[in-house]
């Protein structure tokens, strides 16, 4: 805490155009606060000439005439970050200086309501006042940080993010599980728009990589856990050996030669394709135990599936000509300090057994879209080929969701088959066809071959017929007609789920996630944040989407990591702050803050990481000791505005009203009320707070002890909080606030939430109208003095 | 293991092979069941054609009785099961709204108790002769896996617990894509074209596997099969000639029970080349 | 029913209905006439009565609506308006369990054979011979 | 009197160490039940200070005023702000009334 220092203020009411005097007595007002506690100044700044009026204030603060600023009257934002960083370029910290802005508290040009006005600005002006002596000088942390960053995940899009992060010239780590990069675009066997080979998108970036000495790869890999907070996370990475030197193999294949297993090609009927396997061993295994890595050949050197080798061969150690066999290599653990991470974990497809009645895994000729994309050519006797769309998505017995590539794939799919079997018959079984945008160009290609038909219908079962072909029977759904159709092979297009690496990583980085499993992010504010600060989510581990989007929302989240790469981190100092001496460690703060900022320290109380705090100040709400504040809204400042407001200044029937506003939404729909001249009733005062969420019961209680005939709390509407459960936490407290009215005998009523979104000036007008009769019929509150 | 037994309509009548292979093999088996004298008709799919209110009220009686003998409910024709399974759900939803614990046991069919309850580890240990050398086709029709399959967990498109039950008496089971279409029985008294049509269909494709019989686990499936084979392959105008047994039959003849006591003499289409076939070995 | 609207029109119950096409219609048009609030029309759906009750569409409805309890919903409020009548096999079942409590299933066969055949009422006379000759009919 | 635990909406502080009222209670009668709420486990020795009414986020606790005084259906419910506390008395004839004290010293 800083030294105390007496507050000197000066009051400056911007009266330009007579903007206030047209309103309110300011001839009556300006004595009043002249002689108000500490208060040093009392002006009126003269209309225009607005730079005389600067520099003549700039004089005065450093004069010593007063040490903190009450501005009273309409400052667009513009010109209140001008005052703030003239005045902090003069010595006056910028946190020294509150803003009353009367207009948005419904003080309009009504002449025959300037008396009450008056007396609702003094009220105002007092509120204003009791937080501006308790404002503190703030200046913006700074913590320790380094310009390393761990990505996650070596597909498409982690490949994009560690080449946009290096050609930023930071320090990469990319781990990988696999024993070489590429991920499940290695695996395909096309790419839509442009039906090109993928490996070509992916050797573009490699070379990008390739040429860098700032990205260090480490394949073979995963994250085991993670200590610290943005600016500096400690991740232990967990390397499995590759029993092959890195540095020194260069590939060359003698070892293959050698090598005594020799292993079957891993088939599954005739289509039967290599998928990926489940094991590190299995993927990176072709035909012998020693082979290149898998799925691409980056990094270069080979890997040896050990389990594999005979017992005490040693033949590729001693045929490798560079040495770089390492047969006894051990397990390594590695310990990284980084800035920030990236997790680009990306999908799995979705087990089709599951979806039982198309029979796949029963039936040979019944195979995945994924299977389809390593089918070079189809054999000659292939006549009629089937397509059935959403084969497990949009179905709430499997994925609720659309998995969003699946048409374009299978139309894809469609176009490389017909190009080599021109005379194939293709049937898609299909809901919607779903190619947006300029996709509909790969639709209506399609579309137009010849021998492509497209049946809106999905087919309830696959039965083999005795000829092997499977039967199909659909109701075709725009004729109303009953289709009975045989195919040769069959492609089901699976969806997409998040990837087991994408569950490991959300559990060693406690990332949430969505009921789908996926990371869940606040479209479109901040679209990569994983609800963990200096962890940013990017790819399929969001959620299904294509290349494109992979690689944008990958290069979004290394955009937005660079923040934190740096020596040093700058923090907004409006943190939350404990006073231990009030804390029982009930943990609650803990429990709610919706981005895991809390710690315990070493005894057991909460200690928020400034470094992972959002400044929500959902905690300051949340604590029942009032142990916790934000600063620059502490419970203190806000407590003190809250008594300022004395409804004794209305009759005993007009009910007064006390709204909080949600900084975000509901604070710039009012003031846009204000600007459109809406009719904001003089009952009303509005307190805006950082999110709603940070609304302590206390502060209602108090509102309500003090007189407010009622309470409104105004939130974001549900999941747009910025802060993703502000609403939801005010709710759950502002339920059990009101069952205690409630055996209180008073009316619960008094307490309204409400959810606002930013344009919503004219409903919160109306609502406003509409609780003040409520209350009206009400009567007054029974604390009202 | 004990069990309230519901007979049902059908097993005193057509199905009473059903339910003396049943009773046969059940002291074999270790399950004891209780059969209640005045149980009333479920209401098949007609209640609930009919009026909801008689629908609901039918099963309530048998539920009941379960409750106050505290056992659970066995039924041995999936129709009986489905409409006592939907009443007790009923039940319990209304129940978990009172949020008091279910006095109601649990409603079982057949599959469930021989598949679950008792296991196929448990059975094997009790069978006697081996039937290897007969292919058996399991069919499941529709009510013994939709909506509610047996044991809760197996597969609605693919189940496999028949075919578990088969493998053990040494008999070879076929795969069986068919096995979960509906024979048309619900339909036979109303629209007998239609439900011999889709019956038919089922023996057609059953006869390619050329199976030394049929296995069922519903009387109206067996009906359909086998009381209705003539007239189907008369309306097919082919050969059929497939022997439909109930898996309690087979299990019966696993465990080396009299064929009278199994009511095998009671089957229509004829049995002979299977028993043939099985005392040969 | 209020999920009625929540039906894509996949058609994979009619896809697995055994007897879609039997009547010329299928669930999913009788879906899609209550979504467009033909409500009386789906109600007088020949379909209704072939429908086997198989759960069939219910079990694979993407959507999760119970197909099969809408189409036996739409059987008794056709009763209920008195538009249609159910088949004779439905009332005869019914008379029984009111007055006996249980089925005769031979009976019902017969009365319905009846009802349905007034001219040939011995169609089924080999089969009925079969039955009691092993003693499934007492 | 002793004070009573609306079960439902007692969560236990999230049954993590002690429950604020636990802690805050001068006499030790708290404790976390089995079912992970909060029970007085010797309602005899309460002294009906209010404390764990107060200190309760969830407002679960109530506890009723001595017999001696108001009858079982009195009650003295208090809220607390921030730094203030308003107490409402609902005597046993449902006679309401009510009582507003700003605290000594500052917030914090």
């Amino acid at each position: 805490m800083s030294l105390k220092v007496t507050p000197k203020i000066a009051i400056f009411f911007a009266n330009e155009g007579d903007e206030l005097s047209q309103s309110v007595d300011l001839a009556a007002l300006v004595p009043r606060f002249s002689r108000a506690k500490n208060v040093s100044c009392c002006e009126v700044l003269p209309g225009g000439g607005a730079g005389k009026n600067r520099e003549d204030i700039i004089a005065k603060y450093q004069q010593g005439m007063f040490n903190r600023i009450l501005w009273v009257g309409r400052f667009s934002p513009e010109q209140r970050r001008n005052w703030e960083s003239d005045l902090a370029a003069a010595g006056l910290n910028p946190y020294l200086q509150e803003w009353c802005d009367l207009r948005e508290q419904g003080i309009y040009h009504e002449k025959d309501l300037r008396e009450l006005q008056t007396q609702k600005a003094m009220i105002l002006i007092q509120m204003s006042l009791a937080r501006t002596r308790l404002l503190e000088p703030l200046e913006p942390l700074c913590l320790p940080g380094t310009d390393a960053v761990l990505v996650v995940g070596g597909g498409t899009a982690g490949l994009h993010a560690v080449a946009a992060l290096a050609q930023a010239k930071k320090k990469v780590y990319l781990i990988e599980q696999q024993s070489a990069v590429g991920g499940k675009v290695a695996e395909l066997g096309r790419l839509y728009p442009r039906i090109c080979d993928p490996h070509c998108g992916l050797d573009f970036i490699i070379q990008k990589i390739r040429k860098t000495k700032s990205v260090e790869i480490h394949t073979l890999s995963r994250v085991v856990a993670v200590e610290g907070g943005p600016g500096n996370f400690f991740v232990r990475v967990l390397k499995a050996p590759r029993y092959v030197d890195e540095e020194r193999c260069n590939a060359c294949g003698e070892c293959r030669k050698v090598c005594p297993v020799v292993l079957p090609e891993e088939t599954s009927g005739p289509y039967g394709c290599q998928h990926a396997p489940e094991t590190v061993c299995e993927s990176t295994f072709r035909k012998c135990a020693i082979s290149p890595p898998w799925p691409l050949n980056f990094p270069t050197a080979y890997v040896i599936a050990r389990p594999l080798c005979p017992p005490h061969c040693r033949k590729c150690e001693k045929a490798c000509p560079s040495a770089a066999v390492l047969l006894d290599q051990p397990p390594t653990e590695l310990t990284f300090r980084v800035g920030a991470m990236l997790v680009t974990t990306g999908w799995d497809p979705y087990a089709l057994a599951k979806v039982e009645e198309y029979g796949y895994g029963r039936y040979p000729n019944v195979i995945s879209n994924l299977e389809m994309e390593q089918q070079d050519a189809l054999p000659g006797e292939i006549r009629e080929v089937g397509f059935i769309q959403c084969a497990g998505s949009r179905d709430e017995r499997h994925l609720d969701y659309c998995s969003a590539v699946c048409c374009s794939v299978t139309l894809k799919q469609v176009l490389a088959l017909k190009e080599k079997n021109p005379a194939v018959r293709c049937y898609i079984f299909y809901q919607d066809i779903r190619t947006p945008g300029l996709g509909e160009e790969l639709y209506q290609r399609v579309k137009a071959l010849e021998g492509v038909l497209f049946i809106r219908a999905n087919p309830a079962v696959v039965r083999p017929r005795q000829d092997g072909r499977l039967a199909l029977r659909v109701e075709d759904t725009f004729s109303g007609k009953e289709l009975d159709l045989s195919v040769d092979l069959l492609v089901l297009a699976g969806g997409l789920i998040p990837s087991e690496g994408t569950s490991e990583i959300a559990d060693v980085l406690k990332l949430p996630r969505n009921a789908e499993g996926f990371f869940e992010s606040h479209l479109p504010c901040h679209s990569e944040e994983s609800q963990r600060t200096g962890i940013r989510v990017g790819g399929t581990s969001r959620g299904p989407m294509g290349i494109d989007r992979a690689i944008e929302t990958a290069q979004q989240a290394a955009l937005d990591v660079l923040p934190f790469l740096q020596e040093t981190i700058e923090v907004t100092p409006t943190v939350p702050v404990l006073n231990l001496s009030k804390c029982d460690k009930c943990k609650r703060c803990m429990e709610e803050c919706p981005f895991g900022s809390f710690l315990f320290d070493a005894e057991g109380f909460s200690q928020v990481d400034l470094g992972r705090c959002r400044q929500c100040g959902g905690c300051m709400g949340t604590c029942p000791l009032l142990a916790v504040s934000r600063r620059h809204s502490t419970i203190e400042q806000l407590a003190a505005q809250v008594r300022a407001v004395k409804p004794s200044f209305l009759a005993r029937e007009e009910p007064v009203l006390l709204a909080f506003l949600c900084a975000n939404d509901a604070y710039p729909a009012v003031r846009r009320a204000a600007e459109l001249g809406l009719s904001i009733p003089l009952n009303v005062f509005h307190i805006t707070v950082p999110c709603i969420g940070a609304v302590n019961n206390a502060l209602i209680a108090d509102a309500l002890a003090f007189g407010s005939d009622g309470v409104l709390i105004a939130g974001c509407r549900d999941g747009q909080c910025h802060y993703i459960k502000g609403n939801q936490l005010i709710k759950t407290r502002g339920d059990d606030l009101k069952a205690k009215l409630q055996s209180m005998i008073m009316d619960p009523r008094r307490v309204r939430l409400t959810n606002l979104e930013i344009r919503d000036s004219r409903a919160y007008v109306e609502l406003i109208h509409s609780y003040l009769k409520e209350l009206k019929e009400m009567g007054p509150n029974p604390f009202r003095a | 293991m004990k069990y309230l037994y519901y007979p049902g309509c059908s097993l005193k009548g057509t199905a009473r092979d059903f339910e003396e292979s049943f009773k046969a093999i059940a002291p074999d088996l270790g399950i004891e069941i209780e059969e209640p004298g005045d149980w009333g008709c479920c209401g098949a799919t007609v209640a609930k054609s009919l009026s909801k209110e008689l629908a609901e009220r039918l099963p309530l009686k048998t539920l009941e009785q379960a409750a106050k003998a505290n056992r659970e409910l066995l039924t041995l024709c999936p129709n009986c099961y489905l409409n006592h399974q939907q009443a007790l759900d009923r039940l319990r939803k209304d129940e978990t709204a009172k949020a008091s614990p279910s006095r109601f046991p649990d409603v079982k069919q057949l599959l469930d108790v021989l598949g679950f309850d008792l296991g196929p580890e448990e059975i094997k240990r009790r069978l006697v002769c081996s039937l290897a050398g007969i292919k058996v086709l399991p069919y499941y029709g529709c009510l013994t896996v939709r909506p509610f399959p047996p044991g809760g967990t197996e597969s609605r498109e693919n189940p496999q617990i028949m075919e578990k039950l088969i493998a053990l008496t040494g008999a070879k089971p076929l795969s069986f894509p068919d096995k979960v279409d509906c024979c048309g029985g619900g339909l036979l008294l109303t629209k007998e074209k239609v439900a011999l049509k889709l019956a038919g269909r089922i023996l057609k494709v059953a006869r390619r596997y050329a199976p030394d019989c049929l296995v069922v686990a519903c009387p109206l499936c067996h009906f359909m099969l086998d009381g209705k084979q003539n007239a189907i392959e008369r309306e097919l105008g082919e050969k059929i000639r497939i022997p439909v047994l109930y898996i309690t039959q087979l299990l019966g003849l696993a465990l080396g029970v009299d064929h009278i006591r199994l009511g095998i003499n009671r089957l229509i289409t004829s049995p002979r080349g299977l028993l043939g076939k099985f005392t040969r070995n | 029913m209020e999920r009625i609207s929540a039906c894509v029109q996949c058609g994979r119950c009619s896809a697995g209905c055994p007897v879609a096409f039997e009547s010329g219609q299928s669930p999913r048009q009788i879906i899609r006439l209550l979504q467009l609030d033909q409500r009386g029309e789906a109600r007088r759906s020949p379909l209704l009565w072939f429908c086997a009750t198989c759960q069939a569409c219910s079990t694979r409805c993407p959507r999760g609506l119970p197909v099969l309890e809408i189409m036996l919903a739409l059987r008794r409020e056709g009763q209920e308006l008195g538009e249609v009548r159910a088949p004779a096999f439905y009332r005869i079942f019914r008379q029984m369990i009111e007055k006996s409590g249980r089925v005769s299933e031979w009976r019902l066969g017969f009365k319905s054979a009846l009802c349905r055949f007034p001219r040939r009422p011995l169609g089924q006379a080999l089969l009925f011979l079969q039955l009691w000759r092993r003693g499934k009919i007492r | 009197m002793p004070p009573k635990v609306d079960r439902e909406k007692c969560d236990g502080c999230k049954a993590e160490n002690e429950p604020l009222c636990e802690q805050i209670c001068p006499g030790d009668l708290f404790t976390l039940g089995e079912d992970k709420k909060a029970r007085c486990r010797m309602p005899r020795d309460c002294w009906d200070c209010m404390s764990c009414v107060k200190i309760c986020p969830k407002g679960a606790l109530e506890t009723r005023v001595p017999y001696q005084i108001g009858y079982h259906q009195a009650k003295l419910i208090p809220l607390m702000g921030t730094n203030s506390i308003t107490w409402t008395l609902i005597d046993l004839n449902g006679k309401v009334e009510r009582f507003h004290y700003i605290n000594r010293g500052s917030l914090d």
